[in-house]
């Protein structure tokens, strides 16, 4: 069954339209990728789904439920756990309490919780040292080196730990061999059930990884098939893959 | 309907003054982010500059103005070498800038209090109570004055900013500090000469409300407030934005005067503002960033 | 400019002339008061400490640092002449920046800490009306030089005393008098049928404009007594006979002033009526009404004696009728150190100390200063509580200021005598109402060029 | 003599720690080189003290026989070397080809500029078709591209990019890696670069450094750092190599 | 590498509770500020309780005011809106009821606070400068409606009759007002920092969309900040106002009233429990001290001036900021 489906998603700026009556679905339990050249409409897509931005057009379901546009809080709370190909950390938070945002509950009932609870801090230490960044974690996120940032980005959505993950980039400026480990880790989240929808250009991680594969250009959605079969379209390789 | 044509000419004529006062401030925070609060107590200061070398030796407010540009641009420069390389590039930049110049603002006002003291003044050349009449509409001749020479002094800017290599660069450093950097402009010069520039119209605008209004040193309060509704209005750091609220407001509250009552002519400022961040809160010319 | 040299030349040379008398007069004057100091304990003897909070900075700083000038030249006038009961004295004189949490700390601070004997009274009702309760609740005798709304004495206070002839609301009275005398007199040879009022949204200038206009208001009561309802009608517009056809209230800060002396031409009003928080939105109007080419027949400012309005208006001024607590031409004849010390003699010794010749602000604070110091003669000390009940008790004696007498009823208000109107004719003020009653009085200008 | 030269720098933020503990290496002209290590190294902070956006603590940064450690960025950028920070920064409120020209703003003749703006666009098409759009909405890999070829709007000496792949699509990176080869070989830039994607990156230089905790590791020709088994456990991962050859073979 | 604290999980759990030797210190300082009317025999001790009832009534305030401008990072410049609005609900029930402000002042922070959520709707739609201005703008407004708004008299405002107490105790039910406001708003200002919320709002502070997708309603948080941090300036302001005798809007709602708020918390350090603690006692001393030694002249606004810009240069992120970012803070001030 399709836990996230997009039906004629599409959204405007002035004369560009930067995601063109977009369907596709993700299967619960699944790795979906999104790949498309530059400018496709992927974050786009993305933030459409959690939310960042209202649709001009189309719906969005997610498990059943109609979510489009919903605030993105709550799309959160729904089990979407999202991440930013340009990282959005909390600048003057240090990488604990960006982990830690993620347990605020939206109520008065805030006010009285004290600031980190001995768990959280556990689960962000284990999370923080399988990144190998553990020991970062007291300094204040906007003093982190762009690798650092992605991986803060990581840690921030695991945190959260939502029934979907939509990761923008995953691999962008990650140490190769870091990035072996964070291939492993996303495969195995995914065995426990956790489904994923991933923005990436770097194919070796996308054919690693997917069990779909959903090609954009220009807005529109061009195929949505097993790896193998977009590994051989004509038109993927035309628009996207080109010689490599 | 004469009344109509004669209360708008009146507002727009005001309206042109704010456009100058304002657009210094816009400019100062378009390209630095700087919410200059000194601005208006430096048009008060520009005020006396008007007004002492009128009383003192007979200079016309107006030749005033073209010498308070280098005057004050060159205060602006020593000021901001001064003050503002120590926080240049810090995080707080921006917050800091507001209770800098804040104190700036009441530095100014207790220097300005004790050399000029506490008096009202107000130039009182031939033509700052004169009008030219057209039928039964006049033009009061001051206004239209201090207005076209804020009409040329804008374009002047305008051009500056548009078309000079500087003014590229103050517009690269507004939107990107580092990488103005790194296309090779001297953010801190570029820096210095638009504080100078705000400066430099502070004090035009001061030598023009020396004959045009009553003014003290503590008047700058007054006009900070409605200077900061309009660039905000206008959107902030645009000097397109600021001129255009800056008319708009003007004859709206000239409009409320004569209709309404005075007591509700402040409202057009500030009522508009809030109307503004209902409706536009980028105001009319900010630009709407990507998220 | 050339106004401005015509404005001090002519009050340079009264002055002048007077001086070269002064010296004869001086030693005689003086005499006496060294006779009282003959024990000498002068210099042994504790200073008496007066003190004030003054808008020196902000809002209210024009007139503020007259109010200096003026109770610090009274004290050194009283030292000069020996002190009081043979002691010195000392004033204290801070700024309060114009504003309230500033001025009423000052006042604690004057009674706690600078033990000040008397406190003299700040400038605005902003300020004044927060440090008088301050003073009410110590007990301490406060004069205030302004603050002369009537709700500010409806307080039912006992140790506050008004150094003005008469409540805000009731200013217009002097004008319909004004108005009456002329217009037997012929002067006002043609008829003044309508009439405009305009006001600063202010405290001050609204009630001056109520008796004008002839409102009404309430007065609240203090701690559970009845609301006062106070009464205006039919106000002095309709006093004199003329019917209001433009009324109009402006806010603080505003600018527009074409625009309302547009408006205002538009109604063409016989008189008008302008009351001002601060003389520079008097100085706007004028300059607006100008620029409209408009000028009423008659035209009645509440503030505007300041010599600075006829420097900066160059003669736009003419005309412009303003009523005035004290004026030079008004030869009264005050007390100080027990012997006289007229009007003259202040405007005479000031202009020899300051190099220029005093106006309203510094003379009514003088007169203030004058009236606190002939209580602590009265009193023979500075117990506030007697202080007070001698001040209340001056029916028959009054207190001689150069403001004239001063009588005040239980509610700290003087009794009711006219003000004097001032107008500006050619660059100078002169005073043209009461007639008769001082030495140079002028005739009045009709209609107003 | 290099043209670029580092000697002992140390250098870190604010009050903060060293970063860079003690760097000190060589850059000769006309050469590519590429550092490598792994996330945090302080690879990006070392080109920052090059080009004079961090000022070096200790040590000298040497140029063209001229001493640039402390200059400000513009003039290091006058002195010959363009930076590309990781972090793409576009001026956003500016369109695309304001964004261009301001690439050329040290070059100061407008018909120059407007030369090598035709030039800028006919390599990058895709700048060409959105010249009138303001660079804040264009898509992240957009905005890289705009950034990359913003920097080729002057003829540096030397040109250093920090992670010329980032967030690029297969095609689009691989045609920066060759408009970098052709500076390189066409007209004697000498290149400078930090790569994250490994492979590609030793494909293209000739001679890497591998920056670790703050000072150089290893240094050598791209072929032997990329087959030092040390350097490939510790720097490069499985994955890279690997796959590679699996994907090429 | 960085040299990081090495995080130990008490250090990251519980590094917020200050330790014995602090609370101590703390101890002493609010016993001593607490006994302070006990001190009978002082010679000015009227004014001293004067001075002291002021910098309590600031100190409540620019607490108040660092829960959205030093948390949330929204610089409100137009906060004494609330303190304003609060003397006039004192006032009026005062007047009109004849309540005690001392017993209206909860209701006239919570009529504050109501106002707080209302504007709040409206003025965060602006961010940042725009956002400042905005607040500006409502100060103005208010300003603007109360000054024509009869029913309150207008611009001749509210005159309240004297507080019925004896002379030489007349200070003292007003120090104990702002003191309790005092304590409770810097308490209410540590329970914020100090707590889920805490995070929440400096979370918002950072970066408003990432707070949002990491599941915070960001649109709620920033209501609460605003209304929370209008609650002391409403009860303070109904305090305040009866000790003026005298309500009027040009005594409350001046834009240099609203600077104090952010100058005593940035110049004490924003976003610290304790800066605007600090910045309230050190801005009012240095006004007073000021006023009282150069009052005599116009320089001393000058010199206040100066002060604020050495003050920045000097300790750019405020006294408790700088001090903290150089390791010289002493324990007991860290509360944070
Ligand atoms: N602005 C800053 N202030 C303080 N510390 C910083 C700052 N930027 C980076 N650092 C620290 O310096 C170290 C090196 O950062 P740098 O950006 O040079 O790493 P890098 O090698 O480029 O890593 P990456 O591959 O992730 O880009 C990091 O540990 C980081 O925490
Ligand atoms: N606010 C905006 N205004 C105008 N155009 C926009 C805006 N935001 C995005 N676009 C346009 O929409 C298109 C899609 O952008 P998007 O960021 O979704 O691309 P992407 O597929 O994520 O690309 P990349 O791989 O480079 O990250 C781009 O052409 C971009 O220029
Ligand atoms: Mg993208
Ligand atoms: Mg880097």
């Amino acid at each position: 069954m399709a836990l996230l489906e997009l039906d004629q998603v599409t959204k405007r700026y002035g004369g560009i339209i930067a995601v063109n009556e977009a369907t596709f679905s993700v299967e619960k339990g699944s790795i979906t990728s999104l790949i498309g050249p530059n400018g496709a409409g992927k974050t786009t897509a993305f933030d459409t789904i959690s939310g960042v931005i209202e649709v001009d057009g189309g719906k969005i379901r997610y498990a059943g439920k109609d979510i489009t546009n919903l605030r993105p809080w709550a799309v959160t709370k729904l089990g979407i756990g999202r991440t930013f190909q340009v990282t959005r950390e909390l600048g003057d938070m240090t990488v604990l309490e960006n982990l830690a945002v993620a347990g605020v509950p939206n109520s008065f009932s805030s006010l009285l919780g004290g600031r980190i609870q001995k768990d959280e801090y556990d689960k962000a230490m284990e999370v923080l040292t399988f990144l190998g960044i553990e020991k970062l974690a007291n300094e204040l996120s906007k003093r982190l080196s762009y690798g650092q940032r992605k991986l803060l980005e990581l840690a921030a959505v695991l945190m959260i730990e939502p029934d979907m993950i939509l990761l923008d980039e995953p691999a962008g400026g990650v140490n190769p061999a870091l990035l072996d480990r964070i291939l492993d880790r996303i495969q195995a989240i995914n065995d426990t059930g956790i489904t994923f929808l991933i923005v990436e250009h770097n194919m070796d991680v996308v054919m690693r990884l997917s069990h779909s594969i959903v090609v954009m250009a220009h807005g529109q959605v061009l195929i949505q098939n097993t790896p193998e079969v977009v590994r051989n379209d004509e038109r993927v390789l035309d628009a996207y893959l080109g010689e490599a | 309907m004469t009344n109509f044509v004669q209360v708008v000419i009146l507002g727009l004529l005001l309206g042109g003054v704010y456009a100058l006062m304002a657009s210094g401030l816009t400019l100062i925070f378009g390209v630095m982010r700087v919410v200059n609060l000194a601005h208006a107590a430096f048009i008060i200061v520009g005020a006396y500059f008007g007004y002492y070398l009128y009383e003192g030796l007979g200079i016309d407010p107006l030749i005033s103005m073209v010498l308070a540009l280098p005057v004050f641009f060159l205060f602006g420069v020593a000021l901001y070498r001064i003050l503002f390389p120590r926080i240049e590039g810090s995080e707080r930049f921006g917050e800091m800038t507001v209770l800098l110049t804040f104190g700036l603002a009441f530095f100014f006002e207790g220097l300005m209090s004790f050399f000029f003291t506490g008096i009202f003044r107000t130039a009182s050349t031939g033509y700052s109570t004169d009008a030219f009449f057209i039928g039964d509409i006049f033009i009061p001749k001051g206004q239209l004055f201090a207005v076209t020479a804020s009409a040329i002094l804008l374009i002047g800017l305008w051009a500056f900013l548009k078309y000079s290599r500087i003014g590229y660069g103050v517009r690269a450093t507004m939107q990107n500090r580092d990488a103005a950097q790194l296309v090779g402009v001297n953010v801190r010069s570029v820096s210095t000469i638009s504080f100078g520039i705000g400066m430099a119209l502070a004090g035009a605008a001061g030598t023009l409300v020396s004959f045009l209004f009553a003014f003290f040193p503590s008047r700058h309060w007054q006009w900070l407030a409605i200077l900061l509704a309009l660039i905000v209005v206008g959107g902030m750091g645009s000097i397109k934005g600021a001129v255009i609220a800056a008319l708009g407001l003007a004859v709206l509250s000239s409009l409320v005067t004569d209709q309404i009552s005075p007591e509700w002519a402040p409202m057009s400022f500030y009522g508009v503002l809030f109307l503004m961040l209902m409706i536009r809160p980028q105001g009319l010319f900010g630009k709407k960033v990507r998220i | 400019g050339g106004d401005d040299d015509d404005a001090a030349e002519t009050t340079a040379a009264p002055a002048a002339d007077t001086t070269t008398a002064a010296p004869a007069e001086d030693t005689t004057t003086a005499a006496p008061a060294e006779d009282t100091t003959t024990a000498a304990p002068a210099d042994t003897a504790e200073p008496i400490v007066f003190a004030s909070s003054l808008p020196l900075t902000g809002e209210f700083s024009g007139v503020g640092a007259k109010h200096k000038d003026g109770y610090e030249f009274c004290v050194e006038e009283i030292n000069r002449l020996g002190g009081i009961l043979g002691r010195q004295v000392e004033i204290v004189i801070e700024d309060n920046r114009s504003e309230t949490e500033t001025a009423v700390s000052q006042y604690e601070r004057f009674i706690n800490v600078v033990d000040a004997d008397v406190l003299f009274g700040t400038f605005s009702s902003l300020l004044g009306y927060p440090t008088s309760s301050l003073a009410e609740q110590n007990g301490m005798v406060m004069g205030l030089p302004s603050s002369g709304a009537m709700r500010v004495w409806a307080r039912g206070y006992e140790n506050i005393f008004y150094f003005q002839q008469l409540p805000a609301e009731l200013t217009g009275s002097s004008i319909v008098d004004l108005v009456n005398y002329y217009t037997e007199t012929g002067v006002i040879d043609e008829p003044l049928e309508t009439a405009a009022v305009v006001d600063a949204d202010d405290f001050f200038a609204s009630a001056i404009a109520n008796g004008f206009k002839g409102a009404e208001f309430t007065v609240r009561g203090e701690g559970g007594a009845e609301d006062r309802q106070v009464s205006l009608a039919p106000g002095y517009v309709s006093d004199m006979g003329m019917e209001l056809v433009y009324e109009e209230t402006w806010p603080v800060g505003f600018t527009d002033w074409l625009t309302l002396a547009n408006a205002i031409a538009g109604a063409e009003p016989d008189f008008l009526a302008v009351a001002v928080t601060s003389v520079d939105e008097l100085l706007s109007m004028v300059k607006a009404l100008e620029t409209v080419d408009f000028s009423p027949k008659l035209m009645y400012a509440s503030q505007g004696t300041q010599s600075e309005v006829g420097e900066e208006l160059g003669g736009i001024e003419g005309g412009l009728l303003i009523h005035a607590v004290w004026a030079e031409e008004a030869n009264w004849e005050g007390k100080l150190a027990g012997q006289p010390y007229t009007n003259v003699d202040f405007i005479e010794n000031f202009t020899a100390a300051y190099g220029r010749s005093p106006d309203e602000d510094e003379a009514i604070p003088f007169a203030l200063c004058q009236g606190m110091e002939q209580a602590i003669l009265g009193t023979g000390g500075t117990d506030n509580a007697a202080m007070s009940e001698w001040l209340h008790s001056r029916q028959g004696d009054p207190v001689k200021t150069i403001m004239g007498d001063f009588v005040w009823g239980e509610d700290g208000l003087a009794e009711e005598r006219a003000f004097l109107v001032n107008q500006w004719q050619d660059g100078e003020l002169k005073l043209v109402y009461p007639v008769g009653e001082f030495d140079g009085t002028a005739d009045m200008l009709f209609p107003m060029p | 003599m290099a043209l670029l030269e580092l000697r002992s720098v140390r250098a870190g933020y604010g009050v903060g720690p060293d970063i860079l503990t003690d760097v000190s290496l060589d850059v000769e002209a006309g050469g590519t080189y590429v550092v490598i290590g792994p996330n945090g190294a302080g690879k990006s902070t070392m080109l920052k003290a090059i080009v004079g956006l961090l000022a070096p603590r200790e040590g000298t940064i040497e140029f063209d026989g001229q001493m640039i450690g402390g200059k400000r960025p513009d003039q290091v950028l006058e002195a010959g070397i363009c930076f590309v920070p990781q972090d793409r920064t576009v001026f956003p409120e500016m369109t695309v080809r304001e964004n261009l020209v301001m690439g050329g703003y040290l070059l100061r003749d407008s018909a120059k500029v407007a030369k090598r703006l035709d030039w800028v666009m006919s390599m990058f098409p895709i700048l060409e078709e959105r010249a009138p759009q303001l660079a804040q909405t264009m898509s992240g890999g957009e905005q890289q591209l705009l950034a990359l070829a913003r920097a080729m709007m002057i003829e540096p000496k030397v040109l250093m990019v920090d992670e010329p792949s980032l967030g690029l699509a297969p095609q689009a990176a691989d045609q920066i890696f060759d408009t970098i080869r052709r500076l390189s070989d066409e007209l004697g830039v000498t290149i400078l670069m930090v790569e994250q994607n490994v492979r590609r990156g030793l494909d293209l230089a000739d001679h890497a450094f591998v920056l670790d905790l703050g000072t150089k590791r290893f240094e050598g020709p791209s072929k032997e750092i990329g087959e030092d088994p040390r350097i490939r456990d510790l720097y490069l991962g499985a994955m890279a190599p690997d796959v590679q050859e699996e994907g090429e073979g | 590498m960085t040299d990081v604290r090495t995080p130990t999980p008490e250090a990251a759990v519980t590094s917020s509770e200050p330790n014995r030797s602090r609370w101590i210190v703390l101890a002493v300082v609010l016993a001593f500020v607490a006994l302070l009317p006990f001190a009978r025999w002082l010679e000015s001790y009227n004014y001293v309780l004067q001075v002291g009832t002021i910098i309590l009534m600031w100190v409540a305030m620019a607490s108040s005011w660092n829960i959205l401008g030093g948390y949330t990072g929204y610089t409100s410049l137009g906060h004494n809106v609330f303190f304003g609005i609060g003397a006039y609900v004192g006032g009026m029930l005062l007047v009109e009821a004849g309540i005690s402000p001392f017993i209206t002042a909860p209701l006239a922070g919570l009529v504050a606070m109501i106002t707080g959520a209302i504007v709040g709707l409206i003025t965060f739609r602006a961010k940042g400068p725009a956002f400042i201005i905005s607040t500006i703008a409502l100060l103005l407004v208010i300003f603007l409606l109360l000054d024509n708004w009869e029913y309150v008299g207008g611009a001749n405002g509210l005159s309240l009759p004297l507080a019925p107490f004896e002379l030489s105790w007349v200070k003292v039910p007003f120090y104990y007002g702002m003191l309790v406001s005092a304590v409770l708003a810097v308490l209410l200002g540590y329970r914020v920092a100090h707590s889920k919320m805490g995070l929440a709002l400096r979370a918002i502070a950072a970066d408003e969309v990432k707070a949002e997708v990491a599941g915070i309603d960001t649109r709620r948080f920033k209501l609460m900040a605003y209304a929370l941090s209008a609650f002391f300036p409403g009860v303070v302001g109904a305090i305040w106002g009866y000790s003026l005798t005298y309500v009027r809007p040009t005594a409350f709602f001046a834009i240099s009233v609203a600077a104090q708020f952010v100058l005593m918390s940035i110049i004490g350090g924003r976003g610290t429990v304790a800066g605007p603690v600090i910045g309230a006692a050190f801005i009012i001393m240095l006004n007073e001290l000021s006023v009282t030694y150069l009052g005599g002249s116009e320089i001393n606004l000058a010199f206040t001036g100066l002060i604020m810009v050495l003050a920045l240069l000097f300790f750019p992120l405020g006294l408790v900021g700088t001090l903290r970012a150089t390791n010289k803070l002493p324990g007991w001030l860290d509360w944070d």
